[in-house]
């Protein structure tokens, strides 16, 4: 197996493009099965430290999922081979695709800022003099009328930059006990116990991020085997998770918790 | 006014306001001297201290703002006392956000959610608590939703004058990927199959 | 070193400390140079700024620091700035010193200047007369120095309900998570590598 790359993913769409790029795939033309099969193995093999992004790359999933089956329709069609006419269904890849070119475009703007940053020619400049030594004693003066809480913000920013205060760095690693397997069937459980329905965040009620992350894991591997599907109904809403064919459970024993 | 004066006047003034900087108009109100007096004076001030080797200070434009500055070759000597303010790099995530909010400005955070695929909340906050991007409007509708644009900040962040040094947008290659697809296509319908057996 | 470039690198240091200024014994650390030649190195930059009517700068020396400081003639055009009730270099100390005391409170007026680097008695005045900052207590101490926090009046002008809507700053180091982030991805491998055995 291909050792998984150390980068962190902006996200779902950015991991489909490193995929894209690593497996030599025209963008235009995906080969959908394989781009779901790698997608998914990857989204295991990354930690996904925030509960948002494990949502959105969850709904990627499922959208992945979608598009492949409705990709799959047309082969099993009989008729096919009588006529050698052809339907013009618009490519169920299209929406994907597009969404891909467009992020590629800022991703990649991205990449000169950065460069920008890098090679920001350094011209260093003071604070402002104490001009209390000038100050008329009448005179009082304040901001003007229009400031808003950010450039208040601002000012305590930019008086912190002039000051250069760094935090120092940590680290911290932590042991990840619960095997996926279990925390699989503690998710079913969970489902169970609330008719078969959750929303996605309310099965995610732990503090520490190793949980939190095998809790995601072992959703993922609970939607590949079909076990839960998982809804959203508009973009950045919370998902619900809906407990579909537990007895697919059964075939637990080749994962090797 | 004779020009000298003018001269160390403006000098003396931008040395007060520091990182703040001044515009012509300031300047020209404060001196009570024409626009295109200051916009000359503030040139030749400039050719003075890039050609005095004994001078560490130049004049630099943000946007429509003036600052007085250090000569940018003489950054390793300022390092030994001050860090770089920059010393403090954007995260891959906050350079995508600024880089959209950049290019398509004004700009709702729902829009650079729907353009990143990820929500985007956090990076557009450290962004805006940067300096590197404010509030500049609310878009119509219902929502009102926050409109985002850059910031003088972002422009002096990225050593800019303004806006229009900033690269163009990328394209897209498009012209390499067609190629490859000749190249691919073949190959790829085969795997396509085979995989769904 | 060339003098002439020992006099660009002082002015550009002494430039960027701006009202703290340096010593000699600093100076020499920084540019790795005798106390001897710094002294030199000074009167010599104060000599040319003196005979140059061009420039608005000069050295002064307080005790054993030296900073650089705008010429005394230049004081009518200084005071310009400060004159116009809505100076744009008042209103951004007030609104700094705002910024402190709203993300820093209660805190002294010492603490104020230690973060700014900047004395800070005006715009606390100004503050306090606007209501929008007000005494909250006495700091522990010899001293008992005057504590100062914001007052409903900056709720209002700020539009705010309470303190937690102050937006948060930025978390720092960026970094420090990609850090994590990696430390997480290799163990990650690891459960990935035994699960799909």
């Amino acid at each position: 197996m291909y050792e998984v790359k150390l980068d962190a993913f902006q996200g779902p769409l950015d991991l489909l493009l490193h995929l894209i790029q690593r497996l030599e795939i025209d963008i235009y033309d995906i080969p959908m099965a394989e781009l779901t099969a790698q997608y998914m193995e990857h989204v295991q093999a990354m930690k996904v430290l925030e509960l948002d992004e494990a949502s959105e790359y969850l709904v990627m999933a499922a959208t992945l999922l979608a598009i492949k089956s409705r990709m799959l329709l047309p082969i099993h069609e009989g008729e096919m081979e009588e006529t050698e006419f052809e339907v013009e269904e618009p490519d169920p890849r299209e929406e994907l695709v597009l969404k891909l070119i467009e992020y590629k475009k800022y991703k990649e703007a991205a990449i000169e800022l950065k460069k920008m940053e890098e090679n920001r020619p350094e011209n260093f400049t003071k604070p402002p003099s104490d001009l209390s030594p000038f100050m008329p004693d009448e005179q009082l003066a304040l901001f003007n009328a229009d400031v808003n809480i950010y450039d208040l913000l601002y000012a305590f920013q930019k008086m912190l930059r002039r000051k250069q205060l760094r935090k120092p760095l940590k680290t911290t690693v932590k042991k990840q006990d619960i095997p996926v397997k279990e925390q699989m069937l503690r998710v079913v459980d969970v489902l169970k116990k609330r008719g078969g329905k959750s929303s996605f965040s309310d099965l995610f009620p732990y503090e520490d991020r190793s949980t939190i992350i095998v809790t995601f894991l072992s959703l993922l591997e609970l939607m590949k085997r079909q076990v839960v599907f998982v809804e959203q109904e508009r973009n950045f809403e919370d998902l619900t998770v809906i407990l579909q064919k537990e007895e697919r459970l059964g075939e637990l024993e080749d994962l090797d918790g | 006014m004779n020009s000298k004066i003018l001269m160390a006047r403006m000098e003396a003034l931008l040395f007060v306001v520091g990182d703040e900087g001044l515009t012509v108009k300031q300047l020209a109100e404060l001196l009570d001297v024409d626009e295109v007096d200051i916009e000359a004076g503030l040139s030749e001030l400039k050719t003075l201290y890039e050609n005095n080797d004994a001078s560490g200070l130049t004049i630099k434009q943000l946007s429509d703002t003036y600052l007085l500055t250090t000569k940018p070759e003489l950054a390793n000597t300022i390092k030994k006392l001050v860090e770089n303010p920059n010393s403090q790099v954007l995260s891959t995530a906050s350079l995508e956000v600024l880089a959209i909010i950049a290019y398509k400005q004004p700009i709702t955070r729902t829009e650079i959610e729907d353009l990143r695929g990820v929500k985007s909340e956090r990076p557009i906050q450290t962004l805006a608590s940067r300096g590197l991007i404010r509030e500049v409007g609310r878009a119509e509708g219902t929502g009102r939703a926050i409109l985002y644009g850059t910031t003088k900040e972002f422009l002096n962040y990225f050593g800019l004058s303004d806006l229009s040094e900033l690269p163009p947008l990328p394209e897209g290659d498009e012209d390499v990927e067609n190629e490859q697809t000749d190249l691919f296509m073949t190959k790829f319908q085969e795997v396509f199959h085979n995989e769904n057996e």
